[in-house]
C-alpha cells in the first residue's frame, strides 16, 4: 500500500511542485502540499493543534519555526544526512533543519538609476539619502518575513537606541510598506519606485524573469533567514514524514530549488550552487539571534513599537 | 391546525402552516452553526484574558490612539464608498433601465465584469494604469503622482470592484417599479428627472439603503485593496489581518473585530429601521411593469457618455490583465507568448475544477438559503426572524480573513471537526454571500403586492406552496443576480479561504496569490483570465440551463 | 316576483340558517354550505397606537348555496368583511361558522373559500391558463381535467381564446374576468366577490353576471357578492345586506329592500327616493291617511307603531306625470336623459320632487319650465318616523 | 332635452372643430382646447415578432371644452386610445392635434394632458394629500394656494378628511376618488378620464360625477372620458364615441346615439333593444310601411335609402303592456326585477320581445305565464338594413 503524505510548504507553488514530483519519484510517497505565507502557516497549524492535518512543514523561515516550537507544534527529528549541514543551521535539540539561507539585499531599478545619475546603494546609510525620498519600497514588518528580517537586522546591528532612530530617518524615504516581503519586486520592476528591500532570492528571480533591476548589498553585513524543514506535532503520517526530511537534506533535494528558478544558498554543502547567486556566495552576513528575533515577545514588541512611533506618525 | 408550536412563533404563525416550521428550523440551524458559533467562539477571545471573561484587551484596544485612528480611517473610507458606489450604481441602473440609449446588453455586460474581479489583480492593473509609471498617468499625462496610494486609491478601487454589486441590485428594483407610478407622474408635468427623484426613488429608498449598506460593509471586510493600496490610510480590516498574521496575535485581532463590528451593527439596524418604515408594495397586483423610456436627446447623451466612461474605466482594468496574460512581461517585455497561458491551464487544472464545483454548490445553497430567510422575515411574523436576519448578515460586516480564521479555528475540534473537507469550503462561501442573497431577497419580496399571496392561499396554496409557486419565480430574476453574485463571489474570495483550503481542496484565489507573491504576474493574469471566462461561462450557461425566462434576469 | 327567487327560494331567517339545500348539488359536489358571522369586530391600526373600528358587531346568516348581495357605501367595510371571512385579516371578536363549524382559527388555505379581489391580485409570471389553473394544480388534478375546466371557466368569462396571454397584455375587464373565472374553478364552499364586475360594460357584465349565476346555482356553492351597481345587486341576489359604517343596515329580499327600506339610508342607498315630510291624520283597516304637500294621500300601514311626524318615501317612478290641470301643480325645473329613463326635478311649492319616465317616442314631450300636474301611486308610500336623519 | 346639452350646445361636426369656447374660461385659465385624431393606428408587440392591433384608423374631434365619452367593449382599445393622447404609447400612424398644433412627438410630460388611470396608480409613498398637490408642486406653486386647490379639489370627491391618510390605509373607492381629484387639481389642457368611477356606488358615482361635470365646464377643459356606465356616459357626455375592436362606431348626441344608432352593434351596446325582422311595404310622407310580427306598422323612414329586408329597432320601453286583448297577443316568458325597472320577456308567436315597465305600485301585477297584449310606440322605430350581422 502506497504511504501518503501531506505538507505545508512555503516556497512559491512551482518550486513545491517541483520538490514533490521529485519527492514522489525517489520515495513512492504519494504527497499533496499547500502553499502557505509563514503567517498563515503559524495560525493553521495553531487552528489545527486538535487534529493536525500535514506532517510536515517545509520551508518557512526559522523566526516563524521557533515560535511553533515554543508553542510546542513541533516533534523533534534528525534526518539522515544532517552530518552535511553546518551546525549553525540545525537545531540542537532537533526540531528543526535548515535547508536553505536567503539574505537581505538592495534591489535597484536601473531605469531609475540612469535617469537619476545614480549609483546603487551599498550600506545601510545610503538608504537614507535624500536622493532616495519616496523612492524605497519594502514589506510591511507586521505582515511580511521580509519586513521583520529588515527590522532585527537594523536593530541588531546598531543596537536598540541607534537602530530606531536610523529606522525613523529611513522611513522618511520608504514610500509604501507591502503585504508581502515580495510585493516590492513588481514594483520595482515596473519603476513605480527606485528602490526595494528584498530577500535575495526574490531580487535574483525577478532578474532572471527580465525584469531591469540589479542586486546590492550592504557592506556593514546583512541579515538572513534560514528556511527549514519540520515535522508537526502528533503528525498524521509520521514514517513519511521522516522519509521527506531525509530527502530535504540531501543535495539533490537542495538542487532542485535553484532548477525551479528559486535562487537560494543550499546549505547542503555538497549542493550546488546556482549561477545568478555564486556571486555572492561570500557576502557578509552578520551573527544574526534567531532566539531573540524568533521570541513571540521579542516579535510583539518590536512590531508594537514600529507601528505606534513609524506607521502611526505617516500622514 | 392544531399541534405543538415549536418555541419561538407567534400565535399568528402557528395559524399559517406548516411550511415555517421546517424552513425556520434549517435557516436559524445553519446561521447559528456557521455563522454565529464561529463568530462568538472568536470574539469570545476578544473577551477572555487568562481563561476568565474579561474587557481589559478591549479597553486596551480601544484606549490605543492608533486604532482610533484606524477606526475612523475605515468609516469614512466606508461612507465615502457607500454613497458614491450608491450613486454611480442607481445613475448606472437608471440609464440601463429607463434611458432609451443602444447597446444596453453590452453596457451591462461590462459593469458585471468587475464582480469577477481576480484578487489583487485589479488593485495591480490600477497600479500599471494610474501609478507614479502609470500608462494613463505617466506615460499618457505625463504626470508623476502617488495619488494612487492611500484614500483616493483606495476609494477608486472599491469602487470598480464593489459597485457592480450594488448596481445589479438596483437595475432589479428600477425593473420592478410599478410602470403606472412613473407614467401618472409624467402626465402631470414631471420630466424624467423628476419622475426619478419624486417617484421612483422614494420608491426605492428601501433599496438605496440597501445598497449603501452594501457597499458599507463590503468596504469594511476589503482586505486585497487596502493592503496593497493603502499606503498610508490604514484601514481596520488590514490592521486585524496584519495582527493575526504579522504578530500572530488572534485576541487582539479579535478585539479589533469587535471594535468593526459597532459601525457595521449601526448601519445594519438603520438600514432595518428605514425599510420598515418604506417599503411599498407595488408591483403584481393591478400594476405594470412596461415602463417607457427617457427620450430627451440631453439625457440620452448624457446617459451614453455616462455608461460609456465607467465601461472604459472597466475595458481598461480587463485590458490590461489581458495585455499581462498574454505577454512576456507586462510593461517591461511586450512580445506575444501564450506560455502563461498554457502554464495556468496545466499546473492549475485542479484548482480551476475544484473551484467551479464548490462554487456553483455554494451559490446554489446560499441563494435558496437566502431567499428562505429573506421569505421569513418579510413574509412572516416569527417571533426571533430579526436575530436571524442580524446574525446572517453579520459576515458583511467581518473582513473575510476574520471569517476563515474563525472557521478555521471553530471547526477543528468537537463538537464539529470539518477541518480539511470541502463542506468548511461551501460553508465559508455561503455565509460569505448569505447576506446578500437576503438582502435582494427582502428587496424583491417587499415589491411583491401582499395580495397575491392573499389569493394563493385563498385558493388553498400553503405558504410554502405560495413561496414556490408564486413567489420564486417572481423574484427569479433576483434570485439569479444572488446566485450569479454568489458565485463570482465564491470564485474570487480570497481572505475567507486562505484558512479553510486545505491539501485536498485547492481553490483558484489562493493560487493566484501565491503566484502574485512569486512575481508571476503573468500566469496570475491568465489565470485569472480563465476564471473570468469560466465564470462568463456560468453566468450565461446556468440560465440557459435552468430556461429562457431566468436569461432575461440579466 | 323575481324570477332568481323563484328558483331558488330560501329566505333564511337571520339568526337561524335553514340547512336545505336551495338546488341539487351537481355530481360530484359536496352539499353547499351555510355560513354565520356573529358579532364580528375588526380594526385597522392607524399608526401612533391609534385604531379604526372598521367593522362593528356584525351579523350576518347565508343558508346553503344562497346568493347574498352586500351593498354598501365607499369605505363602509364590505372589503374588510371578505377579507377577514378568507382568513386574511385578524380581527378582534366574533365568530365565523361554516355549517356550524368555527372556522375563525383556520388558516386561510385550509378554509376553501374563494375570493375574487378588487384589485384581481393575478399571477404576473403565468399565463391566463395557468392563473386559472393554479388552484387545480394545487389540488393535483388530472392534466385533462384541469384543461377542460379552466376552458369551460374562461368561456363563462368570454375569454375562450385568452388562454396564453399573459395578465400584462390584457385590459382592465379582461384582468377581471380571469379574477372571477379563477375562483371560479376551485368550486369552493363559499365564493366571495369584492365587486368582480366593475369594469365592465353593462352588456358584458349583464353576460358574466348571468353566467355566473347559472354557475354559482349549478354548483350550489353559497355566495357573498360586493358591488356598487344597485341594477345587479337587484337582478343577482337572492337577499341584499346593506351595510352603513361597519354595521348592516338591513338585510332582505330584493323587492323589501327597495319598497320597504328600513331606514332612509336603505332607501337612498337603493335608488333615487322622494323622501317628504308628512303628517299622520289617521289610521284604520291597514291605511293610514296622512298629509303632505298639502293635499291628503292615503298610504298602507307600516307594520310598527309610528309617530305623527313621519317621512313619506316615494320612489321617482311612483311619481307621475299629467297635464297641468292634472293632480298636483308643478313646474319642471331640471330635466336630465338617461338613456332607458328621464328623470325630471318638479318644482312643488317648496319640493323638489323627482320623476322618472321612459320620454321615448312619447307624444308630448316635456321640456324645462313645464307646467306639469303631478299624481302618486299612493300604494307604494313607505312610512318612517321623521326622527331618522336624512343622509 | 338632455339638462348638460342646454347648456353647453356644442356639437363640431366630425372633420372641423368649431373653436368656440363653449363656456367661459375661468378667470386665469387658457383657453380651452381642440383635440383632432386623425387616422390613429396603434398595435401592441405580442412577442414572437407578432403584433396585435388594437386601434385602427381612428377619428375624433373634440370641441374646445367638450365632455365626449368614449364607450365600448372590454378590450376594445378604450385604454389604449387614451394612454396614446397622453404620450405614455407610441403609436405607428396618424396624427394627434392640441389647437392645430401636433402633439404626437411631444414627450408626455410637456403635454399637459391629465389621466385618472383605470388602476389608479396613487403614489404609495405620499400621503392624500401630496398625492393631489404633486402637480401643483412640480410647478412650484405657492405653499397657499397648494392647500386651497388641494382642499377643494378634495372636497369635490369627498374626501375632506383623508389628507393626512396613506393610499395603502384606503377603500377601493376611495383611491379611485382620489386619482379624479388628483387629475383635476393640474387643470390641464385636455383630461382623460379611464373608468375614473368604476369602484363607486351609485349615489356616490353621481355625486362625483356631477362635481366633475361641474369642474370641467367651469375650468372650460376638454374631456375624454371612458365609462363602461351607459347611464354616466348619458348624463355626463355632451356627445358619445362607441368604439368597436379599435374602430369608432358611431359619434353623436346621446339621443341621437340611443334613439337613432348607425348599427345595431351601437343600439345594443347603448341599452336593450329588441331588433325585430320587418320588410318595407310603402314608403311616403317621410313616414314608411312595415310589416313585422305580422301586423303593420307605421315608423319613421330613415334618412338614408333601405332595401326591402330592415331590422326595426324597438327600445323595451317602447313596448306597452296591456290586458290579454289590447295589441298584439303574448305570453309573459321571463320577469327580472331591477329596482326602480322591471323587465318582462315576451313571447310572440317565435320571437322574444322584451318590455320594461316601473312594476312598483301597479295595481296590476305581471306574472310569468300571463297572457299579456302588446303595443308599440311606432314612431320610435328606427330602421336598419337587414344585412346588418346580429351580434
Ligand atoms: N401590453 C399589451 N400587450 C399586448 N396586448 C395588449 C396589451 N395591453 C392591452 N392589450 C390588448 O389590447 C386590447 C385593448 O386593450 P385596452 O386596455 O385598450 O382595452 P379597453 O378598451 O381599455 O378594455 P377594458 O374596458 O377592459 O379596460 C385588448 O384586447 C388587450 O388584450
Ligand atoms: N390597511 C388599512 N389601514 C387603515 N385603514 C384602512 C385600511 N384598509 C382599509 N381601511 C379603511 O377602512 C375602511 C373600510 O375599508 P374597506 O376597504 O373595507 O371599504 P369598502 O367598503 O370595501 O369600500 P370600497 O367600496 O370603496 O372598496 C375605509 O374607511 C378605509 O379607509
Ligand atoms: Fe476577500
Ligand atoms: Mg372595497
Ligand atoms: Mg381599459
Amino acid at each position: 500500500q502506497a504511504k501518503k503524505l501531506t505538507a505545508y510548504m512555503g516556497p512559491p507553488e512551482p518550486t513545491c511542485a517541483a520538490l514533490v514530483e521529485a519527492f514522489q519519484k525517489s520515495s513512492g510517497v504519494s504527497t499533496t502540499f499547500l502553499r502557505l505565507s509563514a503567517g498563515e502557516a503559524v495560525n493553521r497549524i495553531r487552528a489545527e493543534r486538535a487534529r493536525p492535518q500535514a506532517s510536515v512543514l517545509y520551508g518557512i523561515g526559522l523566526p516563524s519555526m521557533m515560535t511553533l516550537k515554543s508553542e510546542g507544534l513541533l516533534q523533534p527529528y534528525k534526518p539522515k544526512g544532517v552530518a552535511d549541514i553546518p551546525a549553525k543551521y540545525v537545531d540542537p535539540e532537533g526540531y528543526w533543519t535548515g535547508i536553505d539561507v536567503d539574505f537581505i539585499g538592495f534591489a535597484s531599478n536601473q531605469t531609475f538609476l540612469k535617469e537619476k545619475g545614480l549609483k546603487a546603494p551599498t550600506s545601510w546609510e545610503d538608504l537614507t539619502k535624500p536622493e532616495f525620498a519616496g523612492q524605497i519600497c519594502i514589506g510591511s514588518p507586521a505582515t511580511s518575513g521580509t519586513g521583520y528580517m529588515f527590522l532585527a537586522t537594523v536593530l541588531q546591528l546598531m543596537g536598540e537606541e541607534k537602530g530606531w532612530d536610523y529606522i525613523k530617518r529611513f522611513d522618511a524615504n520608504v514610500s509604501q510598506y507591502t503585504r508581502s516581503g515580495i510585493g516590492p519586486t513588481q514594483l520595482v520592476g515596473r519603476g513605480e519606485v527606485g528602490l526595494g528591500i528584498l530577500f535575495a532570492h526574490d531580487i535574483l528571480g525577478s532578474i532572471h524573469k527580465g525584469f531591469p533591476m540589479e542586486m546590492s548589498l550592504p557592506r556593514e553585513g546583512t541579515g538572513y533567514d534560514l528556511f527549514c524543514a519540520v515535522m508537526l506535532k502528533d503528525a498524521p503520517e509520521p514514517d513519511a514524514a521522516k522519509e521527506f526530511l531525509d530527502w530535504a537534506v540531501t543535495p539533490a533535494s537542495q538542487e532542485t530549488l535553484a532548477a525551479s528558478e528559486y535562487f537560494d544558498m543550499p546549505t547542503n554543502k555538497n549542493a550546488k550552487v546556482s549561477d545568478l547567486v555564486k556571486p555572492f556566495v561570500n557576502a557578509k552576513l552578520i551573527d544574526f539571534d534567531f532566539n531573540w528575533a524568533g521570541s513571540a515577545d521579542t516579535r510583539k514588541a518590536i512590531i508594537a513599537r514600529f507601528q505606534n512611533d513609524i506607521l502611526a506618525g505617516r500622514k | 391546525m392544531s399541534a405543538v408550536a415549536p418555541a419561538g412563533m407567534t400565535e399568528r404563525a402557528q395559524r399559517r402552516d406548516w411550511t415555517l416550521y421546517w424552513v425556520y428550523p434549517v435557516a436559524a440551524a445553519f446561521v447559528l452553526i456557521f455563522t454565529a458559533y464561529p463568530m462568538i467562539d472568536l470574539l469570545m477571545r476578544a473577551f477572555t484574558a487568562d481563561g476568565r471573561l474579561s474587557l481589559a484587551l478591549l479597553s486596551e484596544t480601544v484606549a490605543d490612539p492608533y486604532n482610533r485612528k484606524v477606526f475612523w480611517n475605515t468609516l469614512i473610507l466606508g461612507a465615502t464608498v457607500a454613497i458614491l458606489g450608491t450613486v454611480l450604481a442607481t445613475l448606472y441602473a437608471y440609464v440601463i433601465a429607463r434611458v432609451a440609449i443602444p447597446g444596453k446588453r453590452v453596457w451591462h455586460f461590462f459593469a458585471l465584469l468587475p464582480t469577477i474581479s481576480p484578487p489583487i489583480l485589479m488593485a495591480l492593473a490600477l497600479i500599471m494604469l494610474y501609478g507614479r509609471r502609470g500608462l494613463i498617468t505617466h506615460d499618457l499625462f505625463g504626470l508623476q503622482t502617488t495619488g494612487l496610494y492611500g484614500f483616493t486609491g483606495l476609494v477608486v478601487a472599491q469602487l470598480i470592484s464593489y459597485f457592480p454589486f450594488a448596481y445589479l441590485m438596483m437595475l432589479n428594483l428600477f425593473k420592478g417599479l410599478d410602470a403606472s407610478l412613473e407614467e401618472a407622474a409624467s402626465t402631470m408635468g414631471a420630466n424624467g428627472w423628476r419622475v426619478l427623484r419624486t417617484v421612483s426613488l422614494p420608491l426605492l429608498v428601501p433599496g438605496l439603503a440597501g445598497s449603501m449598506l452594501l457597499m458599507f460593509s463590503y468596504s469594511f471586510a476589503d482586505l486585497g485593496n487596502p493592503l496593497l493600496l493603502g499606503g498610508d490610510f490604514p484601514v481596520l480590516s488590514s490592521q486585524i489581518y496584519q495582527t493575526i498574521i504579522g504578530m500572530y496575535d488572534i485576541p487582539k485581532g479579535a478585539a479589533l473585530a469587535v471594535l468593526l463590528l459597532i459601525p457595521a451593527l449601526m448601519m445594519f439596524f438603520a438600514h432595518k429601521a428605514l425599510s420598515a418604515r418604506m417599503s411599498f408594495a407595488s408591483v403584481g397586483a393591478k400594476g405594470s411593469s412596461r415602463h417607457r423610456e427617457v427620450r430627451h436627446g440631453g439625457v440620452r447623451a448624457a446617459g451614453l457618455i455616462f455608461v460609456g466612461f465607467i465601461t472604459l474605466v472597466i475595458c481598461l482594468q480587463y485590458g490590461t490583465i489581458l495585455a499581462g496574460a498574454f505577454t512576456q512581461l507586462f510593461g517591461i517585455n511586450y512580445s506575444f507568448t501564450t506560455k502563461h497561458l498554457v502554464a495556468a491551464l496545466t499546473k492549475s487544472r485542479g484548482a480551476l475544477v475544484d473551484t467551479l464545483l464548490l462554487g456553483l454548490v455554494a451559490s446554489f445553497i446560499s441563494v435558496m438559503l437566502g431567499l428562505l430567510i429573506a421569505w421569513i422575515v418579510a413574509r412572516t411574523r416569527a417571533r426571533g426572524q430579526s436575530l436571524l436576519d442580524f446574525t446572517a448578515n453579520l459576515p458583511l460586516a467581518i473582513p473575510g480573513t476574520v471569517i476563515g480564521l474563525a472557521f478555521g479555528l471553530a471547526f477543528n475540534g468537537p463538537p464539529l471537526i470539518l477541518t480539511g473537507t470541502a463542506a468548511i469550503i461551501v460553508a465559508a462561501f455561503v455565509v460569505r454571500s448569505l447576506p446578500y442573497g437576503i438582502r435582494s431577497g427582502v428587496a424583491a419580496l417587499n415589491q411583491i403586492n401582499r395580495t397575491l399571496d392573499e389569493a394563493s392561499t385563498t385558493m388553498g396554496a400553503t405558504s410554502g406552496q405560495t413561496l414556490w409557486r408564486i413567489l420564486l419565480p417572481i423574484v427569479q430574476p433576483a434570485l439569479l443576480a444572488g446566485m450569479i453574485f454568489s458565485f463570482t463571489r465564491s470564485v474570487t474570495t480570497l481572505s475567507a479561504v486562505i484558512f479553510v483550503v486545505s491539501p485536498h481542496w485547492s481553490l483558484v484565489t489562493p493560487t493566484i496569490l501565491s503566484q502574485m507573491d512569486r512575481g508571476d504576474v503573468g500566469e496570475a493574469a491568465a489565470l485569472s483570465v480563465i476564471v473570468v471566462v469560466m465564470v462568463l461561462a456560468v453566468i450565461h450557461g446556468v440560465p440557459r440551463l435552468l430556461g429562457g425566462d431566468w436569461r432575461e434576469a440579466r | 316576483m323575481q324570477q332568481t327567487l323563484a328558483k331558488a327560494p330560501v329566505h333564511a331567517p337571520a339568526e337561524s340558517p335553514v340547512p336545505t339545500a336551495s338546488s341539487a348539488p351537481a355530481k360530484g359536489q359536496t352539499l353547499a354550505k351555510a355560513l354565520s358571522i356573529r358579532h364580528l369586530d375588526k380594526s385597522y391600526a392607524l399608526g401612533g397606537g391609534r385604531r379604526l373600528p372598521v367593522v362593528t358587531d356584525f351579523n350576518l346568516d347565508l343558508a346553503p348555496g344562497e346568493f347574498v348581495t352586500l351593498l354598501g357605501p365607499s369605505g363602509c367595510g364590505k372589503t374588510t368583511v371578505l377579507r377577514t371571512l378568507a382568513g386574511l385579516e385578524d380581527f378582534e371578536s366574533g365568530e365565523i361558522l361554516l355549517d356550524s363549524l368555527s372556522i375563525a382559527r383556520l388558516p386561510a388555505h385550509h378554509r376553501k373559500i374563494g375570493l375574487v379581489f378588487q384589485n384581481y391580485a393575478l399571477f404576473p409570471h403565468m399565463s391566463v391558463f395557468e392563473n386559472v389553473a393554479y388552484s387545480l394544480r394545487l389540488r393535483r388534478v388530472a392534466e385533462a381535467t384541469v384543461r377542460s375546466e379552466v376552458a369551460s371557466a374562461l368561456a363563462a368569462v368570454g375569454l375562450e381564446d385568452y388562454g396564453p396571454r399573459m395578465p400584462g397584455q390584457l385590459s382592465g375587464g379582461q384582468q377581471q374576468r380571469v379574477a372571477v373565472a379563477r375562483a371560479l374553478v376551485m368550486h369552493p364552499d363559499l365564493l366571495l366577490f369584492d365587486e368582480p364586475l366593475s369594469n365592465l360594460d353593462a352588456k358584458l357584465r349583464v353576460q358574466v353576471r348571468s353566467e355566473l349565476r347559472r354557475l354559482q346555482r349549478r354548483l350550489g356553492t353559497t355566495a357573498l357578492f360586493v358591488t356598487h351597481d344597485q341594477d345587479e345587486a337587484m337582478s343577482l341576489s337572492d337577499r341584499i345586506a346593506v351595510m352603513k359604517s361597519g354595521r348592516i343596515e338591513q338585510v332582505g329580499a330584493p323587492e323589501e329592500i327597495y319598497a320597504r327600506p328600513a331606514t332612509l339610508f336603505v332607501a337612498q342607498f337603493v335608488g333615487k327616493v322622494n323622501a317628504l315630510p308628512a303628517t299622520i291624520l289617521d289610521e284604520a283597516n291597514g291605511q293610514v291617511e296622512i298629509e303632505m304637500l298639502g293635499t291628503r294621500l292615503r298610504a298602507p300601514s307600516p307594520a310598527t307603531g309610528l309617530p305623527r311626524d313621519v317621512l313619506a318615501l316615494l320612489r321617482p317612478e311612483a311619481v307621475t306625470l299629467g297635464g297641468p290641470d292634472s293632480g298636483l301643480p308643478g313646474i319642471v325645473e331640471d330635466i336630465e336623459f338617461l338613456g332607458d329613463l328621464t328623470e325630471y326635478g318638479i318644482r312643488v311649492g317648496d319640493t323638489l320632487v323627482t320623476s322618472v319616465r321612459s320620454a321615448l317616442g312619447d307624444a308630448w314631450k316635456i321640456r324645462e319650465g313645464d307646467r306639469v300636474g303631478i299624481g302618486f301611486k299612493e300604494q307604494t308610500i313607505h312610512l318612517l318616523p321623521r326622527t331618522e336623519a336624512a343622509v
